[in-house]
C-alpha cells in the first residue's frame, strides 16, 4: 500500500506546482515554501513524524495527472479543482478542499471597466491546462461575447504579459489573482472584477483506489481545519497534547481513543501534522495572509463559526 | 611559323604586391603576334601571378599592360575586350561540372559573343575534334580522364576563337600518360601560329615550340633566351641551378 | 545470369552449419533478432494493456469526436469552443504548418543574406554577421523565442496607447499597420464583388483566393513561354530580346485587373473597443515563434550558404572570367547552379529542424498542434498514450514527405562522374 | 625553329632587384579602408548600415548595462537603488546562484557535482588531446561508475557491482574467444544480463552489509540548474555512443531484417521533435514498463534522451565509417580477423577518431536541447527561472535571468565547437 | 628455386559473375607448392578479381578453389583457415594508421594466432629486418613512405607466417625510386622459395623470379607459358599487341 511505500522509502513523494507564489515556490535557499507545500509537510509529518521529510516533485499543468497516475508522486497537492472527471474518469481521489476559489477577472483600472459582462472583445491571458480555460470559453459563449485568448503556460508569465498589456484580462482563481495584484509596484492599479464566474474547490488528491491511503491525507487535512476551529495553535500544542479538559481536542491529539491506529498511524499524528506549520489558520496567516504579500483575505475560507465554508466531520 | 612585327602583349615595368610582398617586380616583356613563350622558374617565382595578370585575374598596382592595343586599366569595358581575346587554360582545368561537354564549349560563345546556339555548337564540334574527343561531346566532365578534360578545356578556349593562349602548367595535374596527349594538342595549336604563354616545366615541349624561354625567380625575369642557348647555354648561376635540378631528375 | 551451384557438397546439411556456413548463418541471426524483437515486443504491448487494465482506461480514439470546450485564437479554419477536439487538432496542424512554412521561408531569406554578407569583403559586415552566427546558433533556441517575445511584448506599446486626442502611439504607413505589444495588425483584402466560398469536407474554401491563384499561375506559364521564346530566338541570333518589361507585365496586369474586378479593397485595422479590428492580426505568439526560429535557424543556414558558396572552387568562378563572362553572368550560370547542389540538402533538414522546433509553440503559447492535441486536448481528456501516438504520427508523416523531397532533388541534380 | 626568329631576345640580368615597398596607397589605414568599408557604393552604404546598427544597440543596452546592480536581494530593493533609472538588477544571479547552478543539492556536497565535472574532463582528456597519456583511458573506463557514484552518492557497492558486469563480460569475451563468434556474443551479451538482473541486487545487499561503503544518497529530484542539463547532456551523449554503433552497424549490415529495424529506428527518432519524446517520457514510458515499475523523471528522461541521442550519433558514426578506404576491411579480412575483431581493432578506432568532431557538434546540440525539460517540469535553469520569478522577491525580474542562462549556454557551447573545428582541422592533416 | 609436386592451389573451371557481368570465365589453374606466377593482362580483364577469389575477398559461384587442401564454400571454418594460410599483400598497401608498425604487424599474430605477446614482437622485429627497416618499428605507417609502407605490409603478411602470398600489383602505387626496394624483398621471398602469385606489369621482375607468365584477358587465361618464352616468342595476338604496348613505352 502506499502507506507502507511511504514509511519504507522515509519520504513523501508530493507533487506541487513549479511555482505560484504563495502556494509553492522554493526559497533561495531551495526549500520550498507555501500554502500547498505545507498540506504536504502536514502529511509528512503525521504519516513520518517529520515534516522535512517530503521529496517535492515539481510538475506541470499536463504532467502532474500522469506524475499522480503513475506513482511517481503519492500525493498531488497543486491547487487542482475538484471535478468529478478527474474524480471519476481520471481514476482519482480529492481529499477535501484546502482552498475554496472562484474563477475571477482583473483589468487595468485604466479601461473603466466595472463588470465582467463589459469584457467583449477583449484579450484574455489564461493559464493553459487548467479549468480555467474551459469555464472562460463557456462564460464569453454564454454572455455572447468574444474574447481572444491567449494562452500561458506559468503564472510568472501571465503576469509579465498582463503588465505589459499584452492582455486587457487576466483570469484565473481568484486567490491567484490577488495574491499576483500584491506582488505589482502599484496593485492600486488593478481591480479585481466582481463576477466570480466558476467554483474552484481546490484540493489535494491521491490516486483512487487505496482508501487508508486517501484517508489519511484526507483526515490531517481535516485535523489542520479542526485544530483552528478547536483553539489548538502551534503554540500551545505542547501544553494542550498533555490532555484538556476538551475530549475533542484530546482525541484529535491522540491523549485519548485510539484515532491514529485506526489510520493506521501513530497516535500522535495530528499532533506532529499541526506541528509542521501550525494550524490550518497560522498557514493560512503565514503564506497567504493579509500579513503576506499575497494578502488574501480568509473569505469563503473561514471557519464555519466564522461564516466560511470550512466544516470538518467530528474527530471520533 | 612565322612570327609578324605585330605587337600582341606589351608590359612595361609592371609591379604588383601582395600586401606588403613584392610578388611581381618590373616586369618588361613584349610578345609579339605569333610567338610562343615559355615561362619556368622555381616555385613561388611569380609565373602563375604574371601569367594571370595578362587578363586581369590578378590587378597589378604599378606599371602598365596593354593587351592587343587594349590598356588593362579598371575601366571594365577594357577588361571584357582584353578577356574575350585572351584564352586561358589553367592547372586544374576548371570545367564546369554541371554542364555537358557540349554546353561547357558553347556557354562563352552564346552569352559572350551572342553566337546562335547551332553556329556555337558546330564551331564547338569543330575544336572537338580538333582535340580528338567529339565523341565525349555529351557527357559530362566528371565522366571523363584528367587528359581528355584538359583538352576539353583547351578546346573551350579556342571556341571563343582568342588571339592569345595562357596556359598555366596545363600538364602537372596529369599522370603521364595523358601528358601526352594535352601536349601534342598544344604543339598542333603552335604550329597554326597561335600567339601563346605558357607556364610548364615541360623542357622537351619547350625546346618543340617555344621561341623564347623566360625564366623567373623571386618576381623578375632573370633570363631570356632561345630554347636551344636557354637550355644549353645557360648565363645566370640561378637558371644553371634550376635546370640542373629539372633535368637531373 | 547463369547460377550454377556446383563443387559445394549440398546433401549433407549439418547443424553446426546453421553457425558456420554463411549461407545459413544470417538466417539463424536474423530469426535470432526477430524473435528477441517479437518478445520485446510482446513484453511491451503486454505491459501497456495490463496498465491499462489496471488504470481502467480503454485504448480508443473517441475523444477525438468529442466537444472540445477550449478556445485557439489563431484559427485558420473556423472553430470554436463547441467544436470537437479532432477539429482542435487539425486547426493545430495548420498553425504547425503555417508557422513552419512561414519560418522556412524567412531563414532561408535571413541565412542567405547573412551568409553572403559573411563573405563580403566589407570588414564590419563580415565581423557583425559572425556575431550574429555565432550567437544564435550557440544559444539554445527556447531562449531565443522567449526573448523574442519578450521584447515584442515589453517594448511595443499597447493597444490602449493608440487611443486618446493624443496618442502615445501611431499606426504606420498612412495608418494602416498597427504595431502593439499582442502582434502586428495589417490591412486585410477584402472584395466588394467577392465569388465567395465554395464548402468542401466542412472547409470554407475562399473562391476569391481559388480565382487569384489560377490567374497567378496562368500568368506564371505565360511568363515562362515568353523566356522559352526569348531563349529561341537567342538559340537562332545569338541575341537575347530583353524581356523584363513584357514578363512585368504579364505577371503583374491580370492579377491586378482581377483584384479590380473583383472590387477588391484593403480593410484597415481600426481601434475599437479593447483591441483593433479589421485587417489581419499577426498574434505576438505567431510572431515570436516566427521570429524566434528565423533567427535562430537563420544562423545555420548562413553557414551552410556560406560553405555552399566557398565549396565551389575559386577555380570555377576565375575559368568563367577567363571566358570572358561578365560577374552576374557568372553567378547566375556557373556558380549558383553548382552551389545549390551543396546547398539544398543540409538546408532541407534545416526545414526539417524547423517543423519539428514549432512544437515549441507552448513556450510563448502558440496553438500549434502540440499545444492542442498534444497539450489540452490530452490534459482534459486523459488520452495521453492515443494522443501522443497521433502526434508523433502526424510529425513523423511530415518528416517523411520532407525527406522525400530531399531525396528526389539529390538524384536529380547528383553529379555524374566515372 | 629558333631561325625564323626576327630580333635577339637574349636577356640576362645581373643583379637581383629587392623588395621594394608598396605605393603608399598599398598599405596602412587607409587602404585597408578603402579595401574593407568603403569599396564601391554597396559597401559604403553597409559599412554605414552596420555602423547605425552598432551604435542603435549601444545606446538601447548601454545605460542598462551601464546601471548594473549587483548587491541587492530583491526586486523592490534593486527598483529602489535605482530610483526610476533603467539598470540591470544582476542581485537575482548572486542571490539565485547555486540554485542554478546545482538546484536543490545539498549545499555541503556542491563539492561532488564540481568534483565529477573536474574528473570528467580527466576522462575525455585522452580522446580530446593526442599528447595525453594512453594510461589515463583505464580512468576513462572507471569514469562513469565513480561519476555517477559522486553524483547520487548511496552505497559505493551499487556501481561497482554494475561495473562487475561488464568485467564478466569482458572475461566471457577472452573465455569463449575460441568458440563461434555467434555463440560467445550471444554468451557474451546474455550472461552479463542476467547476472545484472538477478544477482546485482542482492549482491549489493550482501556487500553492503559486510562493508557499509556509502556517502550521503542525492535522489536526482534534487538535482537541478546547469548540474541537470550537464547530467543529461553528458550521459545521453556517453550511453548513446554503444547504441549508435550497433545501429550504424546494423544499417549497413547485408542482413535485411537488420537493416531495416535499424533504418526504421533511426528515421522514426529523427522524424519526430524531441519535446515529443520527452513527453513520451512523462507520460507514456510508465505504461511500457511493467506495473510497479516507477522510477525517477531525470532517469527516464535520460533513457528518451539516450534513444534520441543514439539515433543521431548513429548517423554520425555511419559518416565516420564510409570516410573509411574499403581497403581497411579487405586487409582485416585477409589477415583472418573476423567481423567483430575487425570491427572492434581496426574499423571502429578509425571511424570514431574521424566522427569526434561530429559527435561533438551532436553533443552541442542536445546540451542545448536539454533546456526543452522545463516542458514537463524539470527544473533547469530556464525552470528555475521560472520559479525564481514566482517568489515574492523576484517577481517581475526578467531579462537578467535570460541573459545569464544564455550566457552560459553560449560559453560553453561556443567552446566546444570551436575546439571541435579545430579538431577537424587537424584531423584533416593527421589522417594520412 | 625448387618447385615441389605437392599442390598448393588448385582452381577447375571457376566461373564468378558481378550481377550479370562474367568477370571470370572457365578458369582451370594449378600451383604448385615453391612456385612463383606471375599474372599479366590488360585492365579489367580479371586479374584481381582472381587473385582476390583465392582468398574468398570475392565469392566465386561455380567452379572450386581448393587452397592448401581446403576447399572454399561457405562455410567459415575453411575460410578462415585458408585465409590464415594465405598472406596478401595490396596495391594501396591498406595498413592500419591507427596503429604503430610493429603493433600492425602483431595484430594478427597476437589475435587470430593467440601469439603471446612478446613472441609475437620478436617474429614481428625479425621480418621487419628481414624488410630491412626495423628502426622503423614504433613510427605511425603516415610516417612512412610509399615503399618502405609496402615493404611494411609485406612483412605484416608474413608475420602470419603463410605457405601462400598473393601480391596486387604491390609496386603500381610507388614512385619509380621505390618500385626497386620492394621488387628487391619480393625477389628475396622468392629466393626462400615463397609460393608466390603476383599480379604484376614488372616484366623485369617476372622474368627474373617467375616460373611461370599467366596472361589473362576477358576474364579468361589467355596464355600461359614461361618467362622466356613468354616475352621472346608470344603466340595470342592479344598477348603480343599486350606486349608490344606496355614494353613500348
Ligand atoms: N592571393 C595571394 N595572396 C598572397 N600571396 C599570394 C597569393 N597568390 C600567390 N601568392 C604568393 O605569391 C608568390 C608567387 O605565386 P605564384 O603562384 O605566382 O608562383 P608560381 O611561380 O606560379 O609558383 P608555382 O610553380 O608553385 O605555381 C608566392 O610566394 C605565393 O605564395
Ligand atoms: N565490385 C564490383 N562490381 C562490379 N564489377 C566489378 C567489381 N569489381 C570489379 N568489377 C569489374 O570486373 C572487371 C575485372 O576487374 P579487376 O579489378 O579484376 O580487373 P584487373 O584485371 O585487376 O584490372 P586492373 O589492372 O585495372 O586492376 C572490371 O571490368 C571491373 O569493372
Ligand atoms: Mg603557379
Ligand atoms: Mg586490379
Amino acid at each position: 500500500t502506499t502507506l507502507e511505500d511511504v514509511q519504507a522509502r522515509g519520504s513523501l513523494n508530493c507533487g506541487v506546482s513549479t511555482g505560484v507564489n504563495g502556494f509553492s515556490a522554493p526559497d533561495a535557499n531551495g526549500v520550498w515554501q507555501g500554502f500547498d507545500v505545507a498540506v504536504c509537510r502536514a502529511v509528512a509529518a503525521a504519516v513520518l513524524g517529520d515534516p522535512m521529510a517530503v521529496n517535492f516533485v515539481p510538475t506541470t499543468g499536463q504532467t502532474r495527472f500522469t506524475a499522480l497516475a503513475s506513482g511517481e508522486i503519492d500525493i498531488l497537492a497543486r491547487n487542482t479543482t475538484w471535478t468529478l472527471s478527474r474524480d471519476v474518469d481520471l481514476g482519482f481521489t480529492f481529499i477535501g478542499v484546502n482552498y475554496y476559489d472562484g474563477q475571477g477577472f482583473m483589468v487595468d483600472r485604466a479601461l473603466g471597466v466595472s463588470s465582467a459582462t463589459e469584457l467583449d472583445g477583449a484579450t484574455v491571458c489564461i493559464q493553459t491546462g487548467t479549468t480555467t480555460e474551459l469555464n472562460l470559453a463557456d462564460y464569453f459563449r454564454i454572455n455572447n461575447m468574444t474574447y481572444e485568448p491567449v494562452p500561458i503556460e506559468t503564472n510568472a508569465e501571465a503576469q509579465q504579459q498582463y503588465l505589459a498589456g499584452a492582455c486587457d484580462v487576466y483570469t484565473t482563481d481568484a486567490s491567484g489573482l490577488a495574491a499576483t495584484r500584491a506582488s505589482f509596484e502599484t496593485p492600486g492599479d488593478h481591480v479585481i472584477l466582481p463576477e466570480i464566474i466558476s467554483k474552484e474547490p481546490l484540493g489535494p488528491l491521491v490516486r483512487q483506489g487505496d482508501d487508508q491511503w486517501a484517508d489519511i491525507g484526507r483526515w490531517t487535512l481535516n485535523a489542520l481545519i479542526a485544530a483552528e476551529e478547536l483553539g489548538v495553535t502551534s503554540a500551545n500544542l505542547e501544553q494542550m497534547a498533555a490532555g484538556t479538559t476538551n475530549p475533542e481536542i484530546n482525541r484529535l491529539l491522540g491523549s485519548e481513543g485510539s484515532l491514529g491506529e485506526m489510520l493506521g498511524l501513530d497516535p500522535q499524528w495530528a499532533m506532529h501534522a499541526i506541528a509542521a506549520g501550525g494550524n490550518y489558520g497560522e498557514i493560512f496567516a503565514a503564506t497567504i495572509g493579509e500579513a503576506t504579500p499575497i494578502g488574501l483575505a480568509r473569505g469563503l475560507n473561514a471557519q464555519w463559526t466564522q461564516g466560511g465554508l470550512l466544516y470538518t466531520p467530528p474527530f471520533r | 611559323m612565322q612570327v609578324s612585327d605585330e605587337v600582341a602583349i606589351q608590359i612595361t615595368n609592371m609591379n604588383k604586391w601582395y600586401g606588403s610582398f613584392h610578388v611581381l617586380r618590373d616586369i618588361d616583356l613584349t610578345v609579339n603576334r605569333g610567338e610562343r613563350i615559355v615561362i619556368a622558374g622555381p616555385s613561388g617565382s611569380g609565373k602563375s601571378t604574371l601569367i594571370r595578370c595578362i587578363n586581369r585575374l590578378e590587378e597589378h598596382q604599378a606599371g602598365q599592360i596593354i593587351v592587343d592595343g587594349t590598356e588593362l586599366s579598371s575601366d571594365l569595358k577594357n577588361i571584357d575586350k582584353v578577356r574575350s581575346e585572351v584564352g586561358m587554360v589553367f592547372q586544374h582545368f576548371n570545367l564546369f561540372p554541371h554542364l555537358t561537354i557540349l554546353e561547357n564549349l558553347t556557354l562563352a560563345p552564346i552569352w559572350v559573343r551572342k553566337t546562335p546556339k547551332r553556329e556555337a555548337e558546330e564551331t564547338a564540334m569543330y575544336f572537338l575534334e580538333k582535340v580528338k574527343i567529339p565523341e565525349q561531346a555529351l557527357k559530362y566532365p566528371g565522366q571523363l580522364s584528367g587528359g581528355q578534360q584538359q583538352r576539353v578545356a583547351i578546346a573551350r578556349s579556342l571556341c571563343m576563337k582568342p588571339r592569345i593562349m595562357l596556359f598555366d602548367e596545363p600538364t602537372s595535374a596529369l599522370d603521364p600518360e595523358m601528358i601526352k596527349e594535352v601536349l601534342d594538342t598544344m604543339i598542333q595549336l603552335a604550329e597554326e601560329g597561335m600567339t601563346m604563354l605558357c607556364v610548364t616545366h615541360e623542357m622537351g615541349f619547350a625546346q618543340a615550340v617555344a621561341n623564347r624561354v623566360i625564366f623567373m625567380d623571386q618576381g623578375q625575369i632573370v633570363e631570356q633566351n632561345e630554347p636551344y642557348e636557354f637550355f644549353n647555354n645557360p648565363q645566370s648561376e640561378r637558371t644553371k641551378l634550376f635546370l640542373s635540378q629539372i633535368l637531373g631528375h | 545470369m547463369a547460377m550454377v551451384d556446383s563443387g559445394a557438397p549440398k546433401g549433407s546439411f549439418r547443424l553446426s552449419m546453421l553457425l558456420y556456413d554463411t549461407r545459413y548463418r544470417s538466417y539463424t541471426i536474423q530469426i535470432f533478432v526477430l524473435i528477441l524483437l517479437m518478445l520485446g515486443a510482446a513484453w511491451l504491448i503486454d505491459n501497456t494493456i495490463r496498465n491499462l487494465a489496471a488504470l481502467g482506461k480503454d485504448f480508443s480514439f473517441d475523444f477525438l469526436w468529442n466537444v472540445s470546450g477550449y478556445d485557439i485564437s489563431q484559427r485558420p479554419i473556423e472553430y470554436d469552443s463547441t467544436y470537437t477536439h479532432g477539429r482542435a487538432a487539425i486547426v493545430g496542424l495548420l498553425n504547425t504548418l503555417i508557422l513552419a512554412v512561414m519560418a522556412c521561408v524567412t531563414a532561408t531569406v535571413i541565412g542567405v543574406i547573412a551568409g553572403v554578407l559573411r563573405l563580403s569583403k566589407n570588414w564590419i559586415i563580415g565581423r557583425l554577421m559572425t556575431v550574429y552566427v555565432e550567437t544564435f546558433r550557440n544559444v539554445p533556441v527556447l531562449i531565443w523565442i522567449i526573448v523574442v517575445s519578450a521584447i515584442m511584448s515589453e517594448s511595443m506599446p499597447p493597444p490602449s496607447a493608440f487611443r486618446g486626442d493624443d496618442p502615445a502611439s501611431s499606426m504606420l504607413l498612412f495608418d494602416s499597420i498597427a504595431v502593439t505589444n499582442r502582434g502586428v495588425y495589417v490591412p486585410g483584402p477584402l472584395f466588394e464583388n467577392g465569388l465567395g466560398y465554395f464548402n468542401i469536407v466542412g472547409v470554407d474554401v475562399s473562391l476569391n483566393l481559388m480565382a487569384f491563384l489560377v490567374v497567378v499561375g496562368l500568368s506564371i506559364w505565360v511568363n515562362r513561354r515568353v523566356l522559352a521564346s526569348a531563349t529561341k530566338i537567342q538559340n537562332a541570333t545569338g541575341v537575347r530580346p530583353k524581356t523584363w518589361w513584357k514578363s512585368l507585365l504579364i505577371l503583374f496586369v491580370p492579377a491586378i485587373a482581377l483584384l479590380v474586378f473583383l472590387g477588391f479593397h484593403l480593410e484597415y485595422p481600426e481601434l475599437r473597443g479593447f483591441n483593433f479590428t479589421g485587417g489581419i492580426q499577426m498574434r505576438n505568439s505567431l510572431l515570436a515563434m516566427w521570429l524566434g526560429l528565423s533567427i535562430y535557424t537563420g544562423a545555420f543556414v548562413a553557414e551552410i550558404v556560406r560553405s555552399g558558396i566557398l565549396a565551389i572552387s575559386q577555380g570555377q568562378s576565375e575559368a568563367a572570367f577567363a571566358l570572358g563572362l561578365q560577374p552576374g553572368r557568372t553567378m547566375r550560370l556557373v556558380i549558383l547552379p553548382q552551389a545549390l547542389r551543396v546547398i539544398v540538402p543540409p538546408l532541407i533538414s534545416q526545414y526539417l529542424n524547423i517543423t519539428k522546433n514549432t512544437s515549441l509553440g507552448l513556450a510563448v503559447g502558440y496553438m500549434d498542434l502540440r499545444s492542442t492535441l498534444g497539450g489540452i486536448t490530452i490534459n482534459q481528456t486523459g488520452r495521453e498514450l492515443e494522443g501522443m501516438m497521433l502526434l508523433m504520427l502526424v510529425y513523423l508523416v511530415i518528416s517523411l514527405i520532407i525527406s522525400t523531397v530531399m531525396n528526389f532533388y539529390n538524384n536529380r541534380v547528383k553529379l555524374r562522374e566515372r | 625553329m629558333s631561325d625564323t626568329h626576327a630580333h635577339t631576345v637574349r636577356f640576362v640580368r645581373e643583379t637581383m632587384l629587392p623588395p621594394q615597398d608598396p605605393p603608399s596607397s598599398q598599405i596602412g589605414m587607409v587602404r585597408w579602408g578603402r579595401e574593407n568599408l568603403f569599396d564601391g557604393p554597396l559597401n559604403i552604404i553597409l559599412t554605414v548600415i552596420s555602423l547605425l546598427v552598432v551604435l542603435f544597440l549601444v545606446m538601447e543596452m548601454g545605460p542598462w548595462f551601464a546601471n548594473s546592480i549587483w548587491n541587492a536581494n530583491s526586486l523592490t530593493e534593486c527598483r529602489q537603488i535605482l530610483d526610476g533609472a533603467s539598470g540591470a538588477c544582476w542581485g537575482v544571479i548572486k542571490d539565485r546562484w547555486p540554485q542554478l547552478m546545482f538546484g536543490f543539492y545539498p549545499p555541503e556536497l556542491y563539492w561532488r557535482p564540481v568534483t565529477a565535472l573536474v574528473l570528467l574532463f580527466v576522462a575525455i582528456s585522452p580522446v580530446l588531446f593526442p599528447s595525453v597519456p594512453k594510461k589515463v583511458l583505464y580512468f576513462t573506463m572507471v569514469y562513469p561508475f565513480l561519476g555517477v557514484w559522486l553524483l547520487w552518492g548511496g552505497t559505493i557497492w551499487g556501481p561497482v557491482a554494475v561495473a562487475l558486469g561488464f568485467v564478466l563480460g569482458y572475461g566471457l569475451v577472452r573465455a569463449t574467444a575460441q568458440f563461434s563468434t555467434l555463440l560467445s556474443a550471444a554468451f557474451v551479451v546474455i550472461v552479463p544480463l542476467l547476472y545484472w538482473l538477478f544477482v546485482a541486487g542482492p549482491l549489493v545487499d550482501a556487500l553492503s552489509a559486510i562493508a557499509p561503503l556509502a556517502s550521503q544518497s542525492v535522489p536526482s529530484r534534487e538535482f537541478g540548474g546547469f548540474l541537470v542539463s550537464l547530467v543529461i547532456g553528458v550521459s545521453g551523449i556517453a550511453l548513446s555512443l554503444p547504441i549508435g554503433i550497433l545501429l550504424a552497424l546494423g544499417r549497413q549490415s547485408n542482413m535485411p531484417l537488420i537493416k531495416y529495424v535499424s533504418v526504421v529506428f533511426i528515421e522514426f527518432i529523427r522524424g519526430v521533435p524531441l519535446i515529443t519524446l520527452l513527453f513520451t517520457a512523462s507520460l507514456l514510458l510508465n505504461y511500457f514498463l511493467p506495473p510497479g515499475t516507477n522510477f525517477d523523471l531525470i532517469l527516464r528522461v535520460i533513457i528518451m534522451v539516450t534513444l534520441f541521442a543514439s539515433a543521431y550519433m548513429a548517423e554520425v558514426i555511419r559518416g565516420g565509417l564510409a570516410a573509411l578506404p574499403r581497403g581497411q576491411y579487405e586487409a582485416a579480412d585477409a589477415l583472418g580477423l573476423d567481423y567483430w575483431k575487425a570491427q572492434r581493432l581496426i574499423i571502429m578506432p578509425q571511424a570514431l577518431k574521424i566522427s569526434i568532431p561530429s559527435i561533438v557538434s551532436t553533443f552541442i546540440g542536445l546540451f542545448k536541447d536539454t533546456t526543452l525539460v522545463v516542458f514537463i517540469g524539470i527544473l533547469d535553469p530556464i525552470g528555475l527561472a521560472n520559479a525564481t520569478r514566482a517568489s515574492s522577491d523576484w517577481q517581475g525580474i526578467y531579462w537578467e535571468l535570460f541573459i545569464f542562462i544564455g550566457a552560459v549556454f553560449f560559453i560553453f557551447c561556443f567552446s566546444m565547437s570551436r575546439y571541435s573545428m579545430s579538431l577537424e582541422r587537424r584531423l584533416k592533416t593527421d589522417h594520412r
